[in-house]
C-alpha cells in the first residue's frame, strides 16, 4: 500500500520536511540537521527500494492525485532515473552528513535554518526533475531547485558570492526561459506536456520547424544549466564562492541532473530517431564536447585556486558526459551513464576534501598549501585516490567510463575524437597533479626536507578534518575503487538496460 | 591442492599489497616496519617458487578475478615467460630490500615508510604486469606501476627531483594512453585481448592497421625506454639509489620490454609480424637506440647516468632479438631481461654503495676507491665485464644467442650493430674499472675514511654478481628453460 | 683416468683463487705450482683421446676437452712457456692481479687449445683478452692504462667478430664443431676475429703498443699466448684461402721492417713477434699438411725463442732500468749469462742452422713453395730479421757503453730469471740439434731436415745477405733513431673522435630538445591561465612591428603602453557573465531564425 | 506576394510581439551595466514567454472556460496555458525577489550597483 505511493513520497515528504525544520528550527537549531539528514536517508532507502522495484517489474507509472495524463502529472521511475536517483541521493546524503560541521564553520548561525530548509528544497526540486514525466512539471522543479541554489550561493555571506550568484541567477534565468519557450513550441505543437505522450505523437511532426525550435531551446536551455562549454561561464564563480558543502551539492547532483534532464529530452521526447536522422545534432554535440573537454582541462591547469581548479575540471568533465551523447551508441551511451556515476563519486570527493582543506586551512590557494599532506593525510590520500580516478587510472571507476567512453568512439569510428578523450585524460592528470605536488611534496613555509632521523615521521603535527567530514569523504574514495572494481555488475544490471531503454530499445 | 595452487598468483600480488598496508600501518616503528618489508619479501618469493615446479612442467596457472570491462576480464595467467619476470622481480626485491634498508637508514633519508610502501606496491604491480593474462590486466597494472612510482622518483623533493618527476610522469603517461588505444584497437579488432601464444591478430585487419597498431604498442611499452622515448629514464636517476637499482634497471623498465615481447609473441606473433615487416622496423629502432645510447653513456660523467643509459642500450637488445624473429633471436632476447637485470642492478647497488660509504657520483671523483672498498669496486668490475658480454659472467649468453639469431633471421647486418655495440659497451664501462681499481687519487689524503659500506648493503651487491656468475656456468636452471618452454609455446604455430 | 680428463685450463683458473690471499714469495710459488700442475695435466693428456662435454646452452653442445696430436703438442707447449713464465716472473713479488693474468691467460690458451667446439673457444677467448688487460695494467708504466683500454677494445671487436664468424657456422652447419668455414659474410667475420688476435695487419698495433707497457715479467707472458693461440686456432681451423697466405707474407716484411727500426727493446719484439706470426700465417694459408705442420713447428719455436728474448730483454730492463737500445751498451761483461742467453735466442730468431729457428722456417719456406712469389717475400723477410736481430745483439751488449766513464756494472739477472732463460735456451739447442725432438710430435707428420744442403745454403745466404747489409750501412749500427709512430694514430684520432662528437654535438642536440620542450609546456601553461587574454597578447605583439611602422609615434606609444599593461595585469580575471551573454544572445538568435522560418510555413 | 507578407507578419502579429519583447528584454540583459536595469531585462524577458503562451491558448472569440449550463456548448479558450503561466508568473517573480535581494547585498558590500565598476572591484579584492 505505501509502497505504491513512494514515487511521490520521495517529493512529498522532504517539502514537509522542509517545514518540520522551519519550525523546529525555530525552536531550536540543533534539530535541523538530523531532520534533513533522516529525510535524505529515506529518500535513498526509497529510491532503493523504487529501483530494485524497477529491475524487477519494469517501470512505475504514478499518478498524482490519481489524475490520468494528459490532465494529470505523471512520475516515472525506469531504470534510466531510476539509477540517477540512485546517485544524486547517494551523493546527497553524504552531503548532508558532510554539511553539519562545515555548516557550524561557515554559515552564520541565525541562518543555519533556513540554510537547512533551503538545502532540503534544492534536494527536492533535483529528486522532483528526476522522477517526474511531465515536461512542464520538470521546469517547476527546476526552477525550485534553481532559486534555492541561488540563494544557498551566497548564504556563506563572501561578497564575491553575491556577484556569483548574481551571475548564475541571469543566466540561469535566461536558461529557464529557452526551456519554457522550448515546452511551449513542443505543446503547439502537439498540444500535450506528457513526456510519453510527446514521445508518441512528435514522429508525426518531426519535420515541423516548430519542432526543431523547440529542441533547439531546450537543448540551450539545459546547456546552461549543465555547463556544457561555451555555456558555462556561471559555472567557476558559482563553484568557487559558495559553502563547501554547497559546492559539493551544485557541483555534482544538480550538474547531473542537468544532464540527466538533457538525456531526456533527447532520447525519450525526441527520440534517437529524430537526433540523428531528421535534426542531425549529434555531430555538433560531438565537436561541442571535444572542445569542452580540452577547453576545460587547459583553463583548470592555468587555476591556482583548488575550488576553481574543480570547477574547469567538472566543465571537461561534463564534456565527457556530452561526448558519449554525441557519440550515441550503446557502449558509449553507457559510459556517459557510468561517468555521470564516477564523475559524481569523485568529484564529490573532490570537492569535499577541498572543504576540508578551506576548514582547516582556511585557504583553497594552492601556493599556500604546500605539504597539507603531512598536516591531513588522510583527506590528502582520498584526493589521491578520487584524482587517480579522475586521471582514469585503473581499476578505477575514472577509468571504466574512460574506456567504454573510447570504445564507443572507436566502435563509431571517431579515431580523433577518441584521440581528445585521451588527451583530455592527460591534461586531467597535469591539473591533478598540480594539487598532488604541492600536498605531498611541497615544503611548507621553506623548510628544508629535513632527513628526519628514521624517516617515517611525516604525520608530525597531524590535524586531521573532524570524523563527521572524513566519513563521506573516505566513503566516496572509497567507492570509486569499489564501483571501478565492481563495474560488470553496474552494466550488467542498471547501466545496460536504462541504455538500451533510452536507445529506444525494451 | 590443485584449487589452492589456482590461488597462488593471486597471493603472489596480494602479498606485497598488504605488505604495502602493513608499512603504512607501522609506520612509526622501523625495525618493525622494515621487518614486514623483508618478511613480505620472503612470502612472495615463496609463492613464485611454489608455482615454479608446475610451470617448469609446461603447465599454466590460470586465474580469472573478476569481470572487468569487454575486452578483458581482471584475469591472470601464469607462464613460463610470465615466470621468467616475476622470478627476477621477487629475488631482486628481496635483495634489494635488505639494499636498500642498509641505503636509507645509513643516509638518514626522511619519508621511509612512504619510501617503501611506494616500493612494495611497485612490485606487486611488476609482478601483475608479468602474470597478467590479457592486455587489459596488463594496462591496468602497468598504470599502477607508473603513479606508484612516482613517489619514489620524487623522493628528495627539491625542485630539480620534481622537474625530473614530472618529465617522468609526462612519458609514462602518455605511453600509458597510447596503450589503452592499442589494446581497444586490438579489441575492436578482434573481439579479444587474450593473449594466445602464435598471437591472435593474424588476419584481422589491414596490413597497415595493423603496423599502425604495433606502432601505438611501441610507443604505449614507452618503459622500455627506446631512443628517442627514453628520456624519462635518465631523469628518474635523480631517485634514491635503491629505486634506481630496483625499479629503473629492472621491474619499470622491464616491464616494458616485456610488453613488447609479449605483444611480438602473444598478439602478433611471429609470422605476422615478419609478414608486415615489423622485424625490420623494430630492428631500425633497436639498432638506433643501442649505439646512440652508448654514444650519451661514452659521454656521461655521474655513474647513474651513465648505467642509465647503458641501460637504454642494453633494453634494446631485447627489442633486438625480438626483431630477428627467429628462435635464437627471441631465446636471446628473453634471456637477456634476468641476465640483464641481475648485472645492472649490482652495478646500481655498487653506485649507490659509493654515494653511502663515499658521498661520490662522479666518476672523475673515484679515483683509487678500490683501494678502499676493494671487494665492492671488484663486484662492479666484474659485473660491467659481464655486461660488454665478457666471460665469466651471463651476459654472454645472451649475446651469443642474440648473434646466431641475427643470423638465423637472416639479418646478418644486425652482427655489425651487435659487433659495435661490443666495442662501445667497453669503451665506456672500462675508464670505470681502471678509474676504481687501478688508479690513484692525485691528493693521497682525498679517501681517508672511506670504507667499506655497511653489511647490510655489501651482502646483496655480492650475492646478485654471484649470481650471475652462477647463471654464466648455469644458464639453464632455471632461466633458460623457462625461455626454452616460452619459445616452444610461440613457435609451435610455426615460424617465419 | 677421469682423474686425467680434468682439462689443465680449469686446473689454471682453480689456481686463481688462493693468489687472492696468499702473500708473496707464497703467491709466486703457487702460482708456479699451479702451472707444474697444468703442464702436467697437459702432458698426461698427451695420447690418451678423452672428450669432456656438457651442454651449457640448449641446442650447443660444448666440448671443453677434446684430444688429439696437434692439441697435445701445443697444449703442451703453452704449459711449458706458460710455466717457464711464472717461474721467471717469480724473481720479485707481482701484484695480485699480474699473478692472476699471467695464470689466467695460461689457462685461457690451455681452454682454447683443447677446446672442442667453437662456442668453447669464444669463451676462452673472450677470458684471455681479459687476462691480457689484466697483466697490461698491472705494470707502473703510465701509458699502460690507454694501451690497455686500447688493447682490450680491439680484443672485444676481435671476439665480437669471431663470435658473428662462429654464428655463421652454428647456422649455417648446425653444430659449433672446428673446422674450415664455408666462404661468406661468415669467413670473413671469424678470420677478422682471428686476424686481431694474430695481429693481422691493419689490425696488428695493439702488440707494439701495450706490450712494451707491461711490465717486464707480464711482456713475457703477453708475447706467448695471444699471438699464438690465434695462430693454434688458424691451424686447428684451416681450409684459409691463399690471401691469407699473402697476409702473413705481409706481416712478415711489414713486422721485420718496423723492427729494424724501433729504439724501445720490447717494442723491437713486439714487432719481430708480427713478424714471425706472419710466417706461420703463411704456412698455414699455403693449406697443405705440411703447411699446418710448418706453422704449428714455428709457433712452438717462436714460442721458445720469442719468450726467451723477451726474458733477456726483461733482465735488462729489470738491472738497468733502461728500455732502449739508445742507452744500453756494453752489458755483455756485467751480465754473461743473460748476454748468451739472449744471443742464442736472437740467433735462433734469426734462423741460425743448430738452432729450432732454422728447423721450423725451413719447413715454412718449403711448405711456401707451392705459393707463388710467397718464398721470396719470406725471404726478405728473412734477411731484415736478420739485419734487426743482429742490430740488437750489437746495440745491447756488444758496443761499447754510451755515455763517458763506466756507469755503475749492473749485476747478473736474479736467479728465477736466469733459470727459466736457462732452460728455455737449452730448449732451443736442443730442438735445433736434434729437430724430431718436435717434428715427431706433429699431426702431419711432417719432417724436417734444417742440416741439408739446400737449407744450409740458404741460410748461409740470408745471414750473409743480412750481415753484408748490417756491415756496410752504418745507420743500423748507430742507435737513437727510432720510427714509433704507426698506423694506430688513426685508430686513436678516429676513437677520440667519437668521443667529441658524443660530447658535444650529441649532447648538444639532446640538450636543445629538452629546452624546447620546456619553453613549449611553460607557455601552454601560461597560455592556460587565460586563453582569451593570451591570445589578444599574443595578436597584439604580433602585430606590434607594423604598428610601430604604420601609425604615428604617440599612437604607437599607447598600443605599446597597453600591451605593457595587459601583461602586467596577466593573467586576468576569468571574463564572466559579460562575455558569455553575448555568446547566448548569438545562439537565441540562431534560435528564433528558426522561430520565424516556422512562421513561413 | 502582399498575401505572404501577411501571412509572415500581420496574421501572427502574437508573435512578432513575443519575439520583439524577447529580445528587448535579452538586449537589456547583456547590454545594461546596471545590475537593475538587467533584472528589469530579465522581467520584460520572461514577460514576453508569459503573452507568448497566453496568446497562443487563445481562440478566436473564445469565451472564458467557464462551466457552463447544459444545452450551452460555448466554444472556450484553452485553459492550459494559462494554468501554467500561473505558476511561471510565480516563478519569476519570486526570482526577481532573490535577484533583487542579492542587488542590494551587492551594494551593501561594494557600493556600487554598476557592472564595470563592481567588475574592477572584484578583481581589486580577489
Amino acid at each position: 500500500m505505501m509502497l505504491v505511493h513512494l514515487p511521490v513520497f520521495l517529493v512529498t515528504i522532504p517539502i514537509v520536511a522542509s517545514l518540520l525544520i522551519l519550525a523546529a528550527g525555530w525552536h531550536d537549531r540543533r534539530f535541523c540537521h538530523p531532520i534533513a539528514l533522516a529525510t535524505v536517508l529515506f529518500q535513498f532507502g526509497a529510491a532503493v527500494v523504487l529501483l530494485f522495484g524497477v529491475m524487477r517489474g519494469g517501470p512505475i507509472h504514478y499518478h498524482v492525485g490519481g489524475w490520468a495524463p494528459p490532465l494529470g502529472i505523471e512520475l516515472v521511475i525506469d531504470s534510466f532515473n531510476g539509477f540517477i536517483l540512485i546517485v544524486i541521493l547517494l551523493l546527497s546524503a553524504a552531503a548532508v552528513v558532510y554539511a553539519k560541521r562545515s555548516v557550524e564553520k561557515e554559515i552564520p548561525a541565525d541562518k543555519t535554518v533556513s540554510f537547512y530548509v533551503l538545502f532540503q528544497l534544492l534536494i527536492t526540486g533535483l529528486v522532483g526533475m528526476t522522477i517526474t514525466g511531465d515536461i512542464f512539471n520538470l521546469y517547476v522543479f527546476l526552477e525550485i531547485s534553481s532559486i534555492s541554489a541561488y540563494t544557498l550561493i551566497s548564504a556563506a555571506r563572501r561578497p564575491h558570492s553575491y556577484v556569483a550568484s548574481f551571475n548564475y541567477l541571469v543566466l540561469g534565468s535566461i536558461a529557464a526561459g529557452f526551456i519554457l519557450l522550448g515546452i511551449g513550441n513542443l505543446y503547439v505543437a502537439t498540444g500535450s506536456l506528457n513526456m510519453r505522450e510527446l514521445a508518441v505523437m512528435l514522429p508525426a511532426s518531426y519535420e515541423l520547424a516548430t519542432v526543431h525550435s523547440a529542441f533547439l531551446f531546450l537543448m540551450i536551455g539545459f546547456s546552461i544549466k549543465a555547463a556544457v562549454f561555451p555555456l558555462h561561464l556561471w559555472l567557476p564563480d558559482a563553484y568557487a564562492e559558495s559553502p563547501s558543502v554547497v559546492t559539493v551539492l551544485i557541483s555534482t547532483v544538480m550538474a547531473k541532473v542537468s544532464v540527466y534532464a538533457l538525456f531526456r529530452i533527447l532520447f525519450t521526447v525526441f527520440t534517437t530517431a529524430y537526433i540523428l536522422d531528421s535534426f542531425p545534432v549529434t555531430g555538433i554535440v560531438l565537436f561541442i564536447a571535444a572542445v569542452a573537454i580540452i577547453a576545460g582541462a587547459v583553463l583548470a591547469i592555468g587555476q591556482d585556486d583548488l575550488k576553481r581548479l574543480l570547477a574547469y575540471s567538472s566543465v571537461s568533465q561534463i564534456g565527457y558526459i556530452m561526448f558519449a551523447l554525441g557519440v550515441a551508441n550503446q557502449i558509449a551511451l553507457e559510459g556517459g551513464l557510468l561517468h555521470i556515476l564516477g564523475h559524481a563519486v569523485m568529484k564529490g570527493c573532490l570537492f569535499m576534501v577541498a572543504g576540508l582543506i578551506i576548514y582547516r586551512m582556511g585557504t583553497s590557494r594552492l601556493s599556500e598549501l604546500k605539504g597539507v599532506a603531512k598536516t591531513m593525510p588522510v583527506s590528502c590520500a582520498a584526493f589521491a585516490l578520487a584524482g587517480a580516478s579522475m586521471i582514469g587510472i585503473p581499476p578505477t571507476i575514472g577509468f571504466m567510463s574512460k574506456y567504454y567512453l573510447v570504445l564507443g568512439a572507436f566502435e563509431a569510428g571517431h579515431y580523433l575524437y577518441a584521440a581528445v578523450l585521451l588527451v583530455g585524460s592527460l591534461l586531467a592528470a597535469v591539473y591533478i597533479w598540480k594539487f598532488i605536488e604541492v600536498a605531498y611534496f611541497g615544503h611548507p613555509h621553506g623548510e628544508e626536507h629535513g632527513h628526519a632521523a628514521g624517516g617515517g615521521r611525516n604525520d608530525r603535527g597531524k590535524r586531521e578534518a573532524p570524523l563527521s567530514m572524513l566519513a563521506p569523504v573516505v566513503t566516496l574514495a572509497l567507492l570509486c575503487l569499489i564501483l571501478g572494481m565492481g563495474v560488470e555488475v553496474l552494466m550488467e544490471n542498471v547501466i545496460g538496460p536504462a541504455v538500451t531503454l533510452l536507445l529506444g530499445g525494451a | 591442492m590443485a584449487d589452492l595452487s589456482a590461488l597462488l598468483p593471486a597471493a603472489t600480488i596480494a602479498i606485497p599489497l598488504l605488505g604495502a598496508g602493513l608499512i603504512l600501518a607501522t609506520g612509526r616503528h622501523e625495525n618493525i616496519r622494515e621487518s614486514v618489508t623483508i618478511a613480505a619479501a620472503l612470502a612472495m618469493l615463496g609463492t613464485v617458487l611454489a608455482m615454479l615446479p608446475a610451470i617448469l612442467g609446461g603447465g599454466k596457472i590460470s586465474l580469472t578475478l573478476l569481470p572487468m570491462v569487454p575486452g578483458g576480464d581482471f584475469a591472470l595467467r601464469v607462464d613460463a615467460f610470465g615466470m621468467v619476470f616475476a622470478l627476477t622481480a621477487a629475488v631482486l626485491w628481496l635483495l634489494n630490500s635488505f639494499y636498500a634498508i642498509g641505503y636509507m637508514r645509513a643516509l638518514k633519508e626522511h619519508a621511509q615508510t612512504r619510501f617503501f610502501f611506494c616500493l612494495a606496491v611497485a612490485i606487486a604491480a611488476a609482478v601483475g604486469i608479468a602474470f597478467s593474462a590479457n592486455l587489459v590486466t596488463l594496462f591496468l597494472f602497468y598504470e599502477v606501476l607508473t603513479i606508484i612510482t612516482y613517489p619514489l622518483v620524487v623522493h628528495i623533493e627539491t625542485p630539480a627531483a620534481m622537474k625530473a618527476g614530472r618529465k617522468y610522469l609526462t612519458y609514462l603517461l602518455i605511453g600509458g594512453i597510447f596503450l589503452l588505444a592499442a589494446t581497444i584497437l586490438t579489441y575492436l579488432l578482434t573481439g579479444t585481448t587474450e593473449f594466445v601464444p602464435g598471437g591472435f591478430l593474424a588476419g584481422s585487419g589491414a596490413a597497415l592497421t595493423l603496423q599502425v597498431l604495433f606502432l601505438l604498442f611501441m610507443v604505449g611499452f614507452v618503459k622500455a625506454a627506446w631512443m628517442p622515448l627514453h628520456g624519462w629514464l635518465p631523469a628518474a636517476m635523480i631517485a634514491p639509489t635503491p629505486v634506481s637499482a630496483f625499479l629503473h634497471a629492472v621491474a619499470v623498465v622491464t616491464a616494458g620490454v616485456f610488453g613488447i615481447v609479449r605483444v611480438a609473441g602473444w598478439v602478433y606473433g611471429m609470422p605476422l609480424m615478419a609478414s608486415l615487416g615489423l622485424g625490420v622496423a623494430l630492428a631500425a629502432i633497436a639498432s638506433f637506440t643501442i649505439i646512440t645510447a652508448s654514444l650519451f653513456a661514452l659521454a656521461e660523467d655521474n655513474l647513474k647516468r651513465r648505467l642509465a643509459y647503458s641501460t637504454v642500450s642494453q633494453l634494446s637488445y631485447i627489442l633486438l632479438g625480438v626483431s630477428m624473429l627467429s628462435v635464437a633471436g627471441m631465446t636471446g632476447a628473453m634471456v637477456h631481461i634476468p641476465f640483464h637485470a641481475f648485472m645492472k642492478i649490482t652495478l646500481f647497488f655498487v653506485a649507490g654503495a659509493v654515494i653511502v660509504a663515499a658521498g661520490r657520483e662522479r666518476i672523475s671523483d673515484m679515483k683509487g676507491l678500490g683501494r678502499k672498498m676493494p671487494v665492492t669496486a671488484l663486484m662492479f668490475s666484474a659485473a660491467a665485464i659481464g655486461i660488454c658480454g665478457l666471460p665469466p659472467l651471463c651476459g654472454i649468453h645472451s649475446k651469443i644467442f642474440l648473434m646466431v639469431g641475427a643470423v638465423e633471421g637472416g639479418m646478418p647486418v644486425l652482427l655489425l650493430v651487435i659487433i659495435a655495440s661490443a666495442v662501445l659497451n667497453a669503451a665506456y664501462f672500462l675508464p670505470i674499472i681502471y678509474t676504481m681499481l687501478v688508479d690513484r687519487p692525485a691528493d693521497p689524503h682525498a679517501l681517508d675514511g672511506v670504507a667499506e659500506p655497511p653489511l647490510i648493503m655489501l651482502v646483496p651487491i655480492v650475492l646478485t654478481a654471484a649470481l650471475s656468475v652462477l647463471f654464466f656456468f648455469n644458464p639453464s636452471v632455471p632461466f633458460m628453460d623457462l625461455v626454452q618452454i616460452a619459445i616452444g609455446e610461440i613457435t609451435a604455430g610455426g615460424l617465419p | 683416468m677421469t682423474m686425467i680428463a680434468l682439462p689443465p685450463a680449469f686446473i689454471c683458473l682453480a689456481g686463481l683463487i688462493p693468489v687472492l690471499v696468499l702473500r708473496g714469495s707464497a703467491r709466486n710459488a703457487w702460482a708456479v705450482l699451479t702451472g707444474a700442475a697444468a703442464l702436467l695435466a697437459a702432458l698426461a693428456l698427451a695420447g690418451s683421446s678423452t672428450e669432456l662435454a656438457v651442454s651449457l646452452l640448449p641446442g650447443i653442445e660444448t666440448v671443453l676437452l677434446q684430444v688429439d696430436p696437434m692439441r697435445s703438442l701445443a697444449g703442451a707447449v703453452f704449459a711449458l712457456a706458460g710455466l717457464l713464465t711464472l717461474v721467471y716472473a717469480a724473481c720479485r713479488e707481482l701484484p695480485a692481479a699480474e699473478t692472476m693474468g699471467m695464470t689466467a691467460s695460461l689457462g685461457a690458451t690451455l681452454g682454447i687449445v683443447y677446446a672442442g667446439d667453437l662456442i668453447t673457444v669464444f669463451l676462452f677467448w673472450e677470458l684471455l683478452a681479459l687476462a691480457s688487460l689484466s697483466i697490461i695494467w698491472s705494470s707502473e708504466d703510465p701509458g699502460s692504462q690507454g694501451a690497455g683500454y686500447r688493447y682490450l677494445l680491439f680484443h672485444i671487436f676481435g671476439g665480437a667478430c669471431l663470435l658473428g664468424g662462429i654464428a655463421y657456422t652454428v647456422v649455417t652447419t648446425g653444430s659449433a664443431a672446428i673446422g674450415p668455414v664455408a666462404a661468406g659474410p661468415g669467413l670473413l667475420l671469424m678470420l677478422t676475429g682471428i686476424g686481431v688476435n694474430a695481429a693481422f695487419i691493419p689490425l696488428h698495433t695493439w702488440a707494439p703498443d701495450a706490450y712494451p707497457r707491461a711490465s717486464v715479467a707480464g711482456s713475457v707472458a703477453l708475447c706467448i699466448f695471444t699471438t699464438k693461440a690465434a695462430v693454434f686456432l688458424l691451424a686447428a681451423i684451416g681450409g684459409w684461402g691463399v690471401a691469407v697466405a699473402y697476409m702473413g707474407a705481409a706481416m712478415a716484411l711489414y713486422g721485420a721492417v718496423f723492427a729494424l727500426m724501433q729504439d724501445d727493446i720490447r717494442r723491437l719484439l713486439s714487432y719481430s713477434i708480427i713478424s714471425q706470426v706472419g710466417y706461420m700465417v703463411a704456412a698455414i694459408g699455403a693449406g697443405t699438411a705440411a703447411g699446418i705442420d710448418a706453422g704449428l713447428a714455428h709457433m712452438v719455436n717462436d714460442i721458445l725463442f720469442k719468450s726467451l728474448l723477451f726474458m733477456a730483454a726483461g733482465a735488462l730492463i729489470y738491472r738497468t732500468g733502461c728500455m732502449r737500445l739508445s742507452g744500453l751498451g756494453g752489458l755483455a761483461r756485467p751480465m754473461p749469462l743473460t748476454t748468451a742467453c739472449a744471443v742464442i735466442g736472437g740467433l735462433a730468431l734469426a734462423g741460425l742452422p743448430g738452432l729450432n729457428g732454422a728447423v721450423s722456417k725451413g719447413m715454412v719456406i718449403e711448405a711456401a713453395a707451392g705459393v707463388p712469389y710467397l718464398p721470396e717475400m719470406l725471404l726478405a723477410g728473412a734477411v731484415v730479421t736478420v739485419i734487426y736481430v743482429l742490430r740488437f745483439l750489437w746495440l745491447a751488449f756488444f758496443r761499447p757503453a754510451p755515455g763517458t766513464g763506466e756507469p755503475a756494472l749492473p749485476r747478473e739477472a736474479p736467479l728465477p730469471m736466469l733459470v727459466a732463460m736457462g732452460l728455455t735456451a737449452a730448449l732451443c739447442l736442443a730442438i735445433g740439434l736434434f729437430p724430431d725432438l718436435l717434428t715427431g710430435l706433429l699431426p702431419g707428420g711432417t719432417h724436417a731436415h734444417p742440416f741439408s744442403p739446400s737449407h744450409l745454403i740458404e741460410s748461409a745466404a740470408v745471414f750473409a745477405a743480412g750481415g753484408a747489409l748490417f756491415l756496410l750501412l752504418r745507420p743500423l749500427r748507430s742507435p737513437g733513431w727510432s720510427f714509433a709512430s704507426d698506423i694506430d694514430r688513426l685508430y686513436i684520432a678516429a676513437g677520440k673522435g667519437v668521443f667529441w662528437f658524443s660530447a658535444h654535438p650529441l649532447d648538444r642536440m639532446a640538450g636543445a630538445i629538452g629546452r624546447i620542450t620546456g619553453i613549449l609546456v611553460d607557455t601552454l601553461k601560461k597560455a592556460s591561465q587565460n586563453p582569451p587574454v593570451a591570445g589578444r597578447i599574443a595578436g597584439r605583439t604580433l602585430a606590434l612591428p607594423v604598428v610601430r611602422a604604420l601609425a604615428d609615434p604617440e599612437a604607437a606609444g599607447a598600443y605599446e603602453a597597453s600591451l605593457a599593461e595587459m601583461q602586467r595585469t596577466y593573467p586576468d580575471e576569468q571574463i564572466g557573465i559579460w562575455g558569455g551573454g553575448y555568446g547566448i544572445v548569438f545562439v537565441s538568435i540562431v534560435a528564433f531564425l528558426y522561430f520565424i522560418f516556422d512562421l513561413l510555413w | 506576394m502582399i498575401e505572404a507578407f501577411f501571412e509572415l507578419f500581420l496574421a501572427r502579429y502574437n508573435y512578432w510581439m513575443a519575439i520583439i519583447l524577447m529580445l528587448i528584454g535579452l538586449y537589456a540583459l547583456i547590454a545594461k551595466h546596471n545590475l537593475v536595469k538587467k533584472i528589469i531585462g530579465l522581467n520584460i524577458f520572461q514577460t514576453a514567454i508569459f503573452l507568448f503562451y497566453i496568446s497562443f491558448g487563445d481562440v478566436e472569440g473564445g469565451t472564458a472556460p467557464i462551466y457552463l449550463p447544459e444545452g450551452i456548448d460555448a466554444l472556450y479558450v484553452n485553459p492550459l496555458p494559462h494554468v501554467l503561466i500561473l505558476t511561471a508568473i510565480v516563478v519569476g517573480v519570486s526570482t526577481t525577489a532573490v535577484a533583487l535581494a542579492l542587488i542590494t547585498r551587492i551594494y551593501e558590500e561594494y557600493g556600487v550597483i554598476d557592472e564595470d565598476e563592481l567588475k574592477e572591484l572584484v578583481r581589486g579584492r580577489r
